[in-house]
């Protein structure tokens, strides 16, 4: 019991300098695990905690090995951010079997707490289900009822393809196509041409951040958007709407966790996270690094040991209630289920970073698979 | 335009080779550097992280396997990143998949490596020089394609949770130090090998190929034969590393069969010394300690390499073995 | 439409092949006439490409002029003279020295380069790449091709980049130059003691060959996003174009850049998965039925 | 029954469009020493490439010992016994002189291509090495490096590795070009040493070297052969004398 | 031996040094030539005859002492300096024609020093072998071959200074007397020449002295006409 080795250390390994660095994983993300530890008052249980970093450079096998030595040498706790799922998939399983908690936010696939669930893995925020319900509902509601994929060609661009192809068709749509592109392409053209070629009326992008942004770039200069087809961007940031500029973005549609104009507590935390980061606002990935943090420190104190199966255990136990989530919990497969947000590109706020507007409120239970549908073995029982 | 490079780091360029093997002030130093070598792979375990040591003696033996075709037949190859991570993916596929205990997958890995070997090899030696080490650069790529595209591999994902499994049934790799010992005698069989070819009658047609290559051919040698088995050997051999360094991170991916790890591996032998025994080793030891000490400054470790490569090719072409073996005046080593 | 997506996908591999010929006849300027293969020429693409970015988007905020942006015409004449100095510089400082030993401590010395180039970019630009913003104006917009949309600057990058690549065939193969600097690759003390200044014609040439390099980024920067990593995975590509065209063929270089960006536009109408791979098979079947390339000189 | 060790019978080579070597019948006697001369580039490095398959010849046919030779590859007439030097000095540089000729010897005992073995049980061989070495009066030279042997030794060198492959024919490309007064000597003693129990088939423009060694000589001029015989005839052949020795040269356009 | 002084030397090197990175060959040469004089540098394998020529050509890691040409100093001047500004062609032992070039591109090469050079119409008349090969790439010529177009290579040049090292090697009876009578038409023309040679008959009768070099140093020095009672002598320089 008590806490081992004296200190709780919480290893942040994400992305630090790749396509994800900004938005999902980043500097923003480890500014937003300090400034919960800070909050939390940097020590629990009477003894420090601390916060350590790396880059996964989106490679598994370079965070899989990092992670080892963080579990085998430096008695690393809990493992978070995790961004991008091939990683987050290699990790999870990796520290369950050494008996040490990852709590995924960055990383989208479902699988994390689907067929690949584990003992100690938790995913926090967001997943490749919860995002097309919002998203692609809305668009084949408006008559985008075919689809061609542009999809990143790794765990995650899979898992929303496939996710976003069961929304599609269970409303009756069809998928006619799609093209798998390596992880930070900078040149789409060629397949977007494909999908333009396909004649589908929606152009679904399963990818994220840069690629995401290129793509939708360049589908304008390729003047697709004007050729008739309609761009749905899967997973899309407050960040990516920024660089790609509202007039750019005029219109889309797309699902987050949480967006920073929904109430005064969110505000309020945006305005705290700005002074933490050098003024950039921070996306619904980076509340959720903050949320779990808390969550995390909250459960060890009440378990008085920071032992993960107890740490665990006191995790699901809680309600997770903040500016972020309202009513969410972790379920035994490891899943937060929280609501959702369907939000639009408004142009013209006053506050440059208020780019989106809510359309839509998407009930945790409606976003997410329910727990028999979410494929983990281990939650059936 | 010419072709007719000889070899790398051989010939015209170092002229004074020391006395022969066996003379006796050489066979002290060899004999200091085995059992430096033996003592520091049984005892490093107690002082260091075992992963990381397991890691070390996995490119050290990749970079072994490299010399054997640099440093001794004279071919630079600048794609043996494909039979180091295309031996982990077969040998990934063959526990994970197969069911295999984890030393015949291992050995599976290598012999994949054996036959990618033959493949890129025969393809390779019908040029020479610049151009060999250009073209076994562009099949390389072709395997790494393969492994970002074929179904079994996992793509960019990898190949991942490849079980450690047990050792011929009875003991568990899971154990760490087990795992170590398993790890450092397959690097000593490797290295032995490795060892004995260079002092073999074939390794020294090789050396006779390397020095000049239409003469062994008069006198009646298939040339390309010799340098086509050299490099099946060197092949099989990295991946016999590549497929142990998969069982030791449960892992195999792409970054093992990339471009820029076939750099890495040719920096870690010119570093070492290219055509000296132990050079390999030092030079492998140096470069992932580099990498593992440096790993917190990010992006700056390329530089630091990028730059050590420089170095070495402007100063220290005989590297760090190398230039010992001058100032002591010894051979062999 | 098939063949509306043949002629749009070949459209965009031909638009690809403007680096590929630019940058294999870089290359194989300098290996033709060096006997040095510079790995880190796909580096100094991306530090073309990088210059034209910094012209615009920083320049002006250090000298205090917050609303300069160095135009994309500026920096196209700039990028491959600042480029190619650094070239000259590396020859200078580094590759000079080896000459003497086997070319292949050249390549190893620029596989050296590159890896500082692409760490020092990581390090101030960081690894995911920046879109370049100062597409010019004149540029902006599509034509219509009939069978596609094509941008009005992707257009211009080819029709420049052919103009560029038949210029400096003209000089290297229909000129005195040439056989200059041929021989003195070959026997440098020689040609010396024939009276040319041989080490400042080599350094020009590695100038020259780097400079292309130059221009090819900043060509490529409106296209791609600017990005460090961005002429890492394509050095491979060129690598085998020269080996296709025949090292050190001029002509081979550009038909093979042109060719290859073709066919791999193509390739991709009809099995995507293997556009990737395409150019390293045909490199294999030149191999084995035409070792020297499709223009080497078959020895 | 004609005793030829060696036949090429319309023997033929084309470069682009350029013939270096046309119709080239050569008829080898066993046991003889037989130069190949004429101007330079009248095909003779040509001649020796074809014959050893270096190149492969455009037209003809290559007997040795009365079989046909013409389709092997180098290493396969190699190991019939026909071995070469080149014209330029070949030795292996960084090996001893006992290695030079120990990887001749290494052939017969068929272990070149065990990697597995350790190279000790190549000093069986030594002893024979040494013989071989004492032959060409480089005994005492056996553990010094190739390189270190002046330029005369490595001819020499050289010729005792081609010897130990025992092979029936030797083709030597200038043996003594680039070599002092007294170096050529050496040579030529070493030759002729050598020759005894085999067939010798060399190209040399030291005329007093061919004059002393040669049995037969064969002038080639333009690809083709001019003439054929002992020294005493072909020496007088006015054709060789204008082509070759370029005596009547006043007329002939320098 | 005849210490004949030229009044007005159009080469005079004095104490001439020269090194190969460590390795000093050169301990001194004295000699001197008159315009439109011919010497050959005569010695045994390794004097130093051919390092004496490189050192003139500047083609040496180090060199020290004097080397005056037309009264000019030219230790000082960088390598490429030396040709144009001395009207000096170089024809080198190892013949150095270039495999990537033609055999046209390899005559062409060298840049032009002074007027009066010959055209390619005299030189393919000298040597009609080159005209018909003239296509071909250089090292794919015999060795013969190559030799003449080494020396043709330097005649088109204008070059006024010809020095020629070893040019009958691996040549021909037929081609080294054509190469006899060519020098001896070349000197007529007034070319200034020095000949390497192992060969002192090839040069006899045209020369006007012969300087016999040993360790670097000239040891002796023979006016061609005292050749005939010098035999002896000189048999004992150039053999054992
Ligand atoms: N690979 C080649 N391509 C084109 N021509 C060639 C080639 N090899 C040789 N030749 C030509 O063939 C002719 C004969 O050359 P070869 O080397 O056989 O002459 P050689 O009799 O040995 O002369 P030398 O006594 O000067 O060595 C020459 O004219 C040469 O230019
Ligand atoms: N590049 C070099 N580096 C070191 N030493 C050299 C070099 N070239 C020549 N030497 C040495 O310099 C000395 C003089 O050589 P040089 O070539 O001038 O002789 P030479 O009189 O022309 O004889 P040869 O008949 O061999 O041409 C020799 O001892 C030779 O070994
Ligand atoms: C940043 C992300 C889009 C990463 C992605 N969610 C993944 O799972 O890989
Ligand atoms: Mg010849
Ligand atoms: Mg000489």
């Amino acid at each position: 019991d008590g806490i081992s080795d004296d200190v709780v250390k919480i290893g942040v390994l994400g992305d630090m300098s790749g396509v994800y660095s900004t938005g999902f994983s980043g500097d923003g993300a480890v500014a937003a695990v300090k400034m919960a530890v800070e909050d939390f008052g940097g020590e629990v249980l009477g003894k420090k905690i601390e916060v350590i970093s790396a880059d996964h450079q989106n490679k598994a096998d370079v965070a899989s090995a990092t992670a080892r030595q963080w579990i085998d040498e430096d008695h690393v706790d809990m493992i978070t951010d995790l961004t991008n799922s091939a990683v987050a998939l290699a990790v999870q399983q990796l520290a369950s079997d050494k008996g040490v908690i990852t709590m995924s936010t960055g990383a989208a696939s479902a699988d994390l707490t689907g067929k690949a669930c584990t003992k100690y893995g938790i995913h926090y925020g967001y997943d490749t289900h919860a995002l097309p319900v919002g998203t692609a509902t809305a668009v084949v509601k408006n008559g985008g009822d075919s689809w061609y994929f542009i999809t990143a060609d790794y765990a995650f661009g899979h898992a929303l393809q496939d996710n976003t192809s069961a929304v599609v068709k269970e409303l009756g749509g069809s998928v006619v196509g799609s093209s798998d592109v390596p992880l930070a392409s900078t040149d789409f053209s060629s397949y977007l041409l494909q999908a333009q070629s396909s004649g589908a009326k929606v152009i679904g992008l399963a990818n994220a951040g840069q690629d995401t942004v290129n793509a939708i770039k360049q589908a304008h200069e390729f003047g697709i958007v004007e050729g008739g087809q309609q761009l749905a961007g899967m997973l899309v940031l407050i960040s990516d709407v920024k660089s790609l500029g509202t007039d750019v973005a005029k219109g889309l549609n797309f699902t987050v966790g949480w967006y920073w104009d929904l109430d005064d507590e969110s505000r309020a935390w945006k305005e705290k996270y700005m002074k933490y980061s050098n003024g950039a606002a921070p996306t619904f990935v980076h509340a959720a690094d903050y949320s779990l943090t808390l969550a995390y420190l909250n459960a060890i104190k009440a378990a008085g040991t920071d032992d993960s199966d107890a740490v665990r255990a006191e995790l699901s136990k809680q309600k997770i209630d903040d500016f972020f989530a309202k009513g969410g919990m972790i379920r035994k497969d490891g899943l937060l289920e929280h609501d959702m947000y369907l939000v639009q590109v408004q142009e013209g706020a006053e506050d440059p970073w208020n780019v989106a507007k809510v359309v839509r409120t998407i009930p945790g239970n409606e976003a997410y698979a329910s727990l028999k549908d979410g494929g983990c073995a281990m939650a059936q029982e | 335009m010419s072709e007719q490079t000889a070899g790398i780091g051989n010939a015209s360029e170092f002229e004074d080779s020391g006395p022969a093997e066996s003379a006796p002030g050489n066979r002290i130093v060899q004999g200091v550097l085995w059992g430096l070598l033996i003592l520091s792979i049984l005892v490093a375990p107690a002082f260091l992280y075992p992963v990381f040591v397991m890691q070390l003696l996995c490119f050290a033996l990749f970079a072994c396997a490299f010399n054997l075709l640099i440093g001794f037949t004279g071919l630079l190859s600048f794609g043996h990143a494909a039979f180091f991570g295309g031996a982990a993916y077969f040998a990934g596929h063959a526990i994970k998949v197969w069911g295999l205990p984890p030393l015949f997958g291992i050995i599976t890995g290598a012999l994949g490596a054996a036959v990618l070997g033959y493949l890129v090899g025969a393809l390779a030696i019908r040029r020479q020089g610049i151009y060999f080490a250009m073209i076994t650069l562009a099949l390389a790529q072709i395997v790494y394609f393969f492994a970002l595209q074929l179904p079994f591999t996992g793509g960019e994902n990898g190949l991942q949770g490849i079980p450690r499994g047990t050792l011929f049934g009875l003991v568990s790799l899971n154990d760490p130090i087990v795992m170590y010992y398993f790890v450092a005698a397959i690097f000593m069989i490797g290295f032995l090998i490795i060892y004995r070819t260079i002092h073999s009658p074939f390794g020294q047609v090789l050396q006779a190929i390397r020095e000049n290559e239409a003469r062994a051919l008069s006198l009646g040698y298939n040339v390309d034969r010799f340098k086509l088995i050299a490099f099946v050997l060197s092949a099989s051999l990295a991946g016999l590393a590549g497929a142990t360094k998969a069982v030791v991170f449960q892992f195999a991916s792409l970054t093992d069969a990339h471009w820029q790890t076939s750099g890495e591996v040719i920096l870690m032998t010119l570093l070492g010394g290219m055509g000296t025994i132990f050079g390999p080793i030092i030079g492998a030891v140096t470069i992932v300690t580099l990498q593992h000490e440096l790993a917190s400054i990010g992006s700056w470790v390329q530089v630091v390499i990028g730059g050590i490569f420089i170095v070495s090719v402007l100063l220290f072409r005989r590297g760090i073995i190398g230039e010992l073996a001058r100032v002591l005046k010894v051979s062999g080593v | 439409m098939l063949l509306k997506l043949i002629l749009a996908q070949g459209m965009l591999g031909l638009n690809n092949g403007v680096f590929y010929a630019m940058l294999s006849l870089g290359l194989a300027i300098i290996f033709g006439l060096l006997n040095v293969v510079n790995f880190a020429h796909g580096a100094l693409y991306m530090a073309g490409a990088f210059v034209a970015l910094i012209l615009y988007s920083y320049v002006g905020a250090w000298i205090g002029l917050e609303q300069l942006h160095i135009n994309f015409w500026v920096a196209l004449v700039l990028a491959p003279v600042i480029v190619g100095c650094f070239g000259m510089l590396i020859e200078r400082l580094l590759l000079r020295h080896l000459y003497k030993f086997d070319p292949i401590y050249s390549l190893l010395l620029t596989f050296g380069v590159t890896l500082v180039l692409q760490g020092l970019f990581i390090n101030t630009f960081g690894a995911s790449g920046t879109p370049y913003p100062g597409q010019p104006e004149q540029l902006r917009g599509v034509v219509n091709l009939g069978f596609m949309m094509f941008p009005k600057y992707r257009l211009f990058a080819i029709v420049f980049s052919v103009l560029v690549c038949l210029a400096v065939w003209f000089v290297i193969e229909r000129t005195r130059i040439g056989a200059m600097l041929r021989a003195g690759t070959e026997n440098p003390e020689l040609v010396k003691a024939f009276g040319i200044n041989v080490p400042l014609m080599v350094t020009l040439t590695f100038g020259f060959g780097t400079g292309l390099a130059g221009l090819a980024g900043v060509l490529a920067a409106p296209i791609y996003s600017v990005s460090p990593l961005m002429g890492a995975d394509l050095i491979i590509i060129i690598f085998a174009v020269v080996v296709i065209g025949g090292m050190g063929s001029i002509m081979g270089a550009v038909v093979a850049g042109f060719g290859l960006g073709l066919i791999e536009g193509i390739t991709k109408v009809f099995y995507a998965p293997a556009a990737n791979t395409v150019i390293f098979f045909l490199m294999v079947v030149v191999l084995l039925v035409r070792p020297a390339g499709l223009f080497g000189r078959q020895s | 029954m004609s005793d030829f060790i060696l036949e090429a019978r319309q023997l033929g080579k084309s470069f682009g469009g350029f013939r270096a070597v046309n119709n080239v019948n050569l008829n080898v006697e066993r046991g003889t020493i037989h130069a190949l001369i004429g101007p330079n580039g009248a095909g003779k490095t040509t001649v020796f490439n074809l014959l050893t398959k270096f190149l492969t010849p455009s037209s003809g046919q290559i007997l040795f010992n009365g079989e046909d030779i013409t389709d092997l590859n180098p290493v396969e007439i190699a190991n019939r016994g026909v071995v070469r030097s080149f014209q330029i000095s070949a030795v292996f540089p960084h090996l001893t002189a006992l290695e030079n000729v120990r990887l001749a010897l290494q052939k017969r005992l068929g272990v070149s291509y065990h990697f597995w073995r350790s190279k000790s049980l190549l000093s069986e061989l030594d002893d024979e090495a040494i013989e071989r070495l004492d032959q060409v009066g480089l005994k005492r030279f056996a553990h010094l490096r190739a390189v270190e042997l002046p330029y005369g030794r490595k001819r020499a060198l050289e010729i005792a590795t081609t010897l130990g492959l025992e092979p029936e024919l030797m083709l030597l490309d200038e043996p003594t070009q680039g070599m002092g007064t007294e170096d050529v000597g050496q040579v030529a003693e070493l030759i002729r040493n050598v020759s005894v129990g085999r067939t010798i088939v060399m190209v040399e423009h030291n005329l007093g070297v061919v004059a002393d060694l040669a049995d037969t000589i064969t002038v080639l001029n333009r690809g083709e052969i001019l003439a054929e015989g002992p020294y005493d005839v072909v020496s007088k052949d006015p054709a060789v004398m204008e082509a070759y020795m370029g005596i009547k040269a006043d007329e002939v356009e320098a | 031996m005849s210490m004949a002084v030229i009044d007005k030397p159009l080469l005079k090197i004095a104490d001439l040094h020269a090194w190969y990175g460590e390795s000093h060959v050169l301990h001194g040469i004295d000699l001197e030539l008159g315009e439109g004089q011919l010497i050959t540098l005569l010695g045994r394998n390794g004097a130093g005859r051919t390092t004496t020529l490189r050192a003139i050509m500047g083609m040496v890691d180090r060199r020290t002492g004097s080397i005056a040409l037309r009264g000019e100093e030219f230790i000082g001047k960088p390598a490429h300096r030396i040709a144009p500004s001395g009207r000096i062609g170089y024809c080198p032992e190892e013949r150095g024609i270039f495999s990537s070039l033609t055999v046209e591109e390899n005559l062409l090469l060298p840049p032009v020093v002074g007027e009066g050079g010959m055209s390619l119409d005299d030189i393919y008349t000298m040597f009609p072998n080159l005209r018909e090969v003239r296509k071909r790439m250089g090292t794919r010529l015999s060795g013969g071959e190559q030799q003449m177009l080494a020396i043709a290579r330097i005649l088109r040049t204008g070059a006024r200074l010809l020095l020629l090292d070893e040019i009958t090697e691996g040549l021909a009876p037929v081609i080294v007397k054509a190469l006899g009578e060519a020098i001896r038409r070349l000197k007529a023309q007034g070319y200034t020449i020095i000949l390497v040679e192992q060969n002192f008959r090839f040069a006899a009768g045209v020369a006007d002295r012969h300087y016999v070099i040993e360790h670097g140093r000239v040891i002796d020095r023979i006016d061609d006409a005292d050749v005939g009672t010098s035999m002896d002598k000189l048999n004992h320089y150039l053999s054992v």
